[in-house]
């Protein structure tokens, strides 16, 4: 373990606490919309890429939670995993709607 | 600390895992597959049987990988194992065995899912029952859910079963998202997930409208989970289309599991917070009874044996809640014991109705009139499964419902008494009626009504061959668990050993030290004073009451036709339950509006009598 | 700010039971389960957060700079796995009542009333 | 119930329930206050007692290991659930549904030629976030699953054949079974060694950070990452599968 005193040199970067606070304000505004559009679009294509959509700001409002690791999470299975899910999904039930 | 309370656990896991691997292997391997499975459950259930051995004086702690406590902060994972709660995890175990044996060489032409899932579900069951700590609780939960769900559309070919799975996981789901929610209000206030840690936090000051509100979304799951009435209609369109070797297990002890959530979150978490109210008794008292009249109504007007044993689980759950929410020793002890006696005569039951289905290929009574005479020895076991759920003595469950009466009476609620005799005259009186219509050809020939017949026409055969003849392997299960049902009531010091085990239960102080510090109460104070548990006149004569009852009004069931008086009320469809009868659409989405309305109500009422 | 995190996570489960209670199609039933639980997930990393706190790792900050709390992060993840795997689970099973039902409206998949 | 009655009933519930849940989101300590004690506890002690810099890592592998456990048989139960549902597809002919146009057609070159030389890479990030599950914001779930991904994209390039030779059932069955049972496996050890179940009996590195340190920390993480990459797998093959039997009875 590094001693403390050479590492409290180096200042860990921060974003500004006014910034940091108008950043959480505006991506909660954008999850919350984000969430209405994808519960009020009714065609399922549609809101799977409105899904991938909101899977990238819930990743961005994690990032701003200082929850690195859930960011990469909530990107590669909300970005990319349950889209492609669903993809498959309505590719094999539209052929039979058909 | 003592190695075999994780393993209980960790050893299904392991196994499902190793058969899951070898799978290739495995392949036409039918016996070995079933022996490892078979194995691997009764290696639980003894595992279980001496864990309960050894807590049966003294609460166990195990702390995983080790990270004790200290200074009352917990920063690992625990199981708090006292008696009720390893034996409702040794109940699970002994359970899954009798279905595994049940099922030997059942599902033929299926790969291990069958076996590795059956194995998680265990697995499953005992984290939930031991665990101390609430996020590994909905962990548990969790995958005690999911490998329902995929065992209940074991037959996806078939559309009941996929209607089945989808309601009950997407109710189911959003009822452990509820939970979670809850959870992480009362963390946000306590810092902490240990129910132990949280307790203590949170008793210090009176409740507010967090605690509240947590505790009230906390147990939305497990009410769901628990089937309580309006939480409750997933579980017929499940257990009516699951696999037998699962309905088994969903009736006997998931919802009771459900229940017993929701005891150890009241007695471990928010007890000492919230307090005695007499809001809170009444809430699950009202829950509780509504739950019993309106599943044993259902009951009693179902032809389908499935879904009709599935209403009676609904009616029982309602029971349990009524001697869960009495909040006294006398009440849970009751529970208890009713929890582990209907578990053994329903198991049966179910178990039975799968004897059946294996060889007459159809669970509609209507259908079935008399065609069971040849199957002798199921139909005696079946009866006598049938009386023990109408609480004849010496069966046990008239012991746990006769408690939960005692206690009643004691807090002059004399009407709980008239309520439980209601629900258990009904339910004994359907099932009882399915009994001497089925095995035995009495009264008059049902007529086949449209609906019926149709219902008579979906449900396939679950097994593939030998249809001539009942193994032995589906006989004997049933047959030793009925013997059980009735050798755990004449267990010497039966009344003071669960009823001092109930005391210990509630004893919140003494749980919190048992977990944080690893002292030991030898002597725990009761929240109310100890009442005599005991076999009593009175426990007796509601039981034979009931019994009687139940088999009048299975008599009166099939003979109807010769009383042209009671001609209109038994008539299937007719009768009191119509009315009430399309709220059990099939419909997920009005299942989850109950849902939403139940939590908004009981909100409603918790916050203007607690604020 | 201090109430209006949570705020959205009330706004956001209302929305997804909404979507749930009028869905006319279980795909996006579905996805409106992944809404409401995406609730859970805001709630958790809610409660742990700190204002001004870096992320909890200690790799290039020193061992007692103030954090934001890491347990509700690996609950979250926890949660998130737990989603996926309910998730998948239900689309296989809509694929297949598409199948037997011909319909992936709720209100027709109705194969035994009480 | 009609639609109009169910969404009155549940838009009156509903705006009940969210004043319920406010009434007690109001009593928490507010946005940034958060009160502690156990994330403050485990900040302060889980650099010195894992040997590893990523604390939700610790957590998550170490602290509450017993939880990632259950998690990870979760998702396991899912993969076998999917394959249970799904089977009864497989064998079924669908020759006639084979020739209808429905949503995903047959990838253009330059498609396939962008997803396949992402491939390399992702694998490699893949492979980087699980085996850095000690040191940096990463793990095994994030690696399992950008390596599930990875043959996805495969999938996405058009190239069913190669997907399919890939992915045999059987070996990813057996490869998820190795990484949940050698998760469970590595708590017996402990228990084996007279430990608490999961306890950490690795050495742990005289370095915080290093690859090599924190024990069983990042030996679960292996595991975990194989589960995870090896589930989504046979989760996304399952959904595949008829596809790809439709596609090569059209070749």
């Amino acid at each position: 373990m590094a001693s403390p005193h050479i590492m409290a040199v180096v200042t860990p970067y921060t974003v500004p606490a006014g910034l940091m606070d108008v950043l959480q304000v505006a991506l909660l505004v954008l999850v919350a919309a984000g969430a209405t559009a994808l519960v009020l679009t009714r065609d399922p294509l549609r809101q799977v890429v409105l899904l991938s959509v909101y899977g990238v700001l819930l990743a961005v409002l994690f990032m701003a939670f200082q929850a690195p690791d859930v960011t990469l999470s909530a990107l590669t299975v909300g970005a990319v995993i349950l889209p492609a899910l669903l993809l498959l999904t309505l590719a094999k039930v539209r052929r039979r709607e058909k | 600390m003592n190695p075999l309370l994780p393993l209980a656990t960790v050893l299904p896991l392991v196994v499902a895992a190793l058969i899951s691997a070898l799978n290739p292997l495995l392949r036409g391997r039918r016996r070995l597959l079933d022996g490892a499975a078979i194995l691997a459950s009764a290696a639980v259930t003894v595992l279980l049987v001496i864990i309960v051995v050894q807590v049966a004086h003294q609460d166990a702690t195990y702390w995983f990988a080790g990270f004790r406590p200290h200074h009352g902060v917990a920063i690992g994972i625990d199981y708090a194992v006292g008696p009720l709660n390893a034996g409702l995890a040794c109940l699970a175990a002994v359970l899954v065995t009798a279905s595994m044996i049940f099922s030997w060489r059942y599902f033929e032409q299926v790969g291990a899912y069958f076996h590795v899932l059956m194995l998680t579900f265990l697995a499953g069951m005992t984290g939930f029952c031991l665990t101390g700590d609430v996020f590994d609780l909905f962990v548990w939960f969790e995958l005690m859910g999911v490998s329902a769900y995929a065992l209940t559309a074991y037959r996806p070919e078939e559309r009941g079963p996929l209607q089945g799975a989808l309601n009950f996981a997407i109710t189911n789901s959003i009822g452990a998202y509820l939970t979670l929610s809850g959870i992480a209000l009362i963390y946000g206030r306590t810092g902490a997930l240990n129910m132990a840690q949280i307790g203590a936090g949170i008793a210090r000051h009176r409740p507010d409208g967090l605690v509240v509100v947590a505790f009230l979304l906390i147990i939305t799951g497990l009410l769901i989970k628990g089937a309580i009435v309006p939480f409750h209609f997933w579980l017929a369109d499940a257990h009516a289309v699951a696999p037998t070797p699962l309905c088994v297990l969903l009736s006997g002890v998931m919802v009771e599991l459900g229940l017993y959530g929701i005891a150890r979150v009241y007695w471990s978490v928010f007890g000492a917070a919230l307090g005695s109210r007499p809001v809170i008794t009444n809430a699950f008292l009202a829950l509780g009874l509504l739950t019993a009249i309106v599943g044993a109504l259902f009951c009693f007007r179902e032809r389908h044996l499935k879904r009709l044993l599935a209403f009676s689980t609904i009616s029982h759950a309602g029971m349990f809640l009524t001697g869960i929410g009495m909040l006294t020793p006398l009440g849970l002890a009751g529970a208890a014991v009713y929890v582990a006696s209907h578990a053994l005569v329903k198991a049966a039951l179910f178990l039975c109705t799968g004897i059946v289905l294996h060889r007459l290929g159809s669970v509609n009574e209507t259908w079935l009139h008399g065609r069971g005479r040849a199957l002798r020895a199921t139909g005696v076991i079946f009866t006598l499964a049938a009386l023990g759920l109408a609480d004849l003595p010496p069966f046990t469950t008239y012991l746990g419902k006769g408690w939960i009466e005692d206690t009643g009476n004691a807090h002059g609620m004399v009407w709980i008494t008239v309520v439980l005799i209601f629900s258990s005259v009904i339910v004994g009186g359907a099932v009882l009626r399915v009994a001497g219509g089925v095995f035995y050809g009495l009264g008059d020939p049902p007529s086949e009504s449209i609906q019926m017949a149709e219902e008579s026409s979906e449900e396939t055969s679950e097994t593939d061959a030998g249809k001539q003849r009942t193994p032995l392997t589906m006989i004997v299960p049933p047959a030793v668990l009925v013997a059980g049902a009735v050798v755990t009531g004449l267990l010497p010091h039966l009344g003071p050993v669960i009823e001092a085990a109930a005391v210990r239960f509630q004893d919140q102080p003494g749980y919190d030290a048992t977990v944080l510090s690893g002292t030991h109460v030898l002597h725990p104070a009761a929240l109310y004073p100890a009442e005599r548990a005991g076999i009593t006149a009175a426990d007796l004569i509601t039981g034979l009451a009931s019994a009687a009852g139940g088999l009048l009004l299975a008599w009166l069931a099939l003979y109807w036709r010769r009383l042209p008086v009671l001609r209109r009320g038994f008539e299937p469809g007719t009768g009191l339950v119509q009315p009430i009868r399309r709220f059990q659409s099939g419909v997920v989405n009005d299942y989850v509006t109950w849902i939403v309305l139940g939590v908004a109500c009981l909100g409603g009422a918790l916050a203007f009598s607690i604020r | 700010m201090q109430i209006f995190p949570f705020v959205v996570v009330a706004w956001i489960l209302a929305v997804g039971l909404y979507g749930i209670v009028t869905s006319r199609h279980l795909v996006h039933q579905i996805v409106c389960l992944i809404v409401a639980q995406s609730s859970t997930y805001v709630l958790l990393l809610g409660v742990g957060y700190k204002t001004g706190a870096v992320a909890p790792y200690f790799f290039d900050v020193p061992d007692h700079t103030p954090a934001v709390d890491p347990v509700v992060q690996a609950l979250t993840l926890t949660d998130v796995v737990v989603g996926a795997a309910v998730t998948a689970l239900l689309l296989s099973l809509a694929v297949q009542a598409q199948k037997r039902f011909g319909t992936l409206d709720p209100q027709e998949l109705v194969q035994l009333r009480g | 119930m009609t639609p109009v009655q169910r969404r009155w009933i549940f838009l009156g519930a509903i705006a009940a329930l969210v004043a319920f849940y406010l009434w007690g989101l109001s009593g928490l300590p507010g946005f940034g206050n958060y009160p502690g004690p156990y994330g403050d506890v485990i900040n302060r002690v889980a650099v010195a007692q894992t040997n590893a810099t990523a604390v939700v890592s610790a957590v998550n592998f170490s602290y509450r290991g017993f939880d990632t456990l259950g998690e990870e048989f979760i998702l396991f139960v899912a993969a076998s659930g999917v394959s249970v549902v799904l089977r009864h597809l497989r064998g079924e002919q669908e020759r006639d549904d084979a020739s209808a146009d429905w949503a995903m057609p047959r990838a253009t070159d330059a498609v396939r030629l962008a997803a396949l030389a992402f491939t390399g890479p992702i694998v490699l990030v893949g492979w980087y976030l699980a085996a850095h599950a000690q040191t940096t914001p990463s793990g095994g779930f994030q690696g399992g699953v950008v390596l599930a991904s990875a043959f996805v994209l495969i999938y996405l390039a058009g190239e069913f054949l190669l997907f399919k030779r890939i992915s045999p059932v059987d070996i990813t069955d057996a490869v998820e079974a190795v990484g949940s049972g050698g998760f469970a496996v590595v708590g017996l050890a402990a228990l084996g060694m007279g430990l608490a179940y999961l306890a950490n009996f690795l050495p742990r590195g005289s370095t915080p950070g290093a690859v090599s340190s924190s024990g069983t920390i990042a030996l679960i993480s292996f595991f975990v990452g194989l589960e995870v990459a090896a589930a989504f797998l046979l989760i996304v093959a399952e959904l595949v599968e008829q596809t790809l039997l439709a596609r090569q009875e059209a070749r």
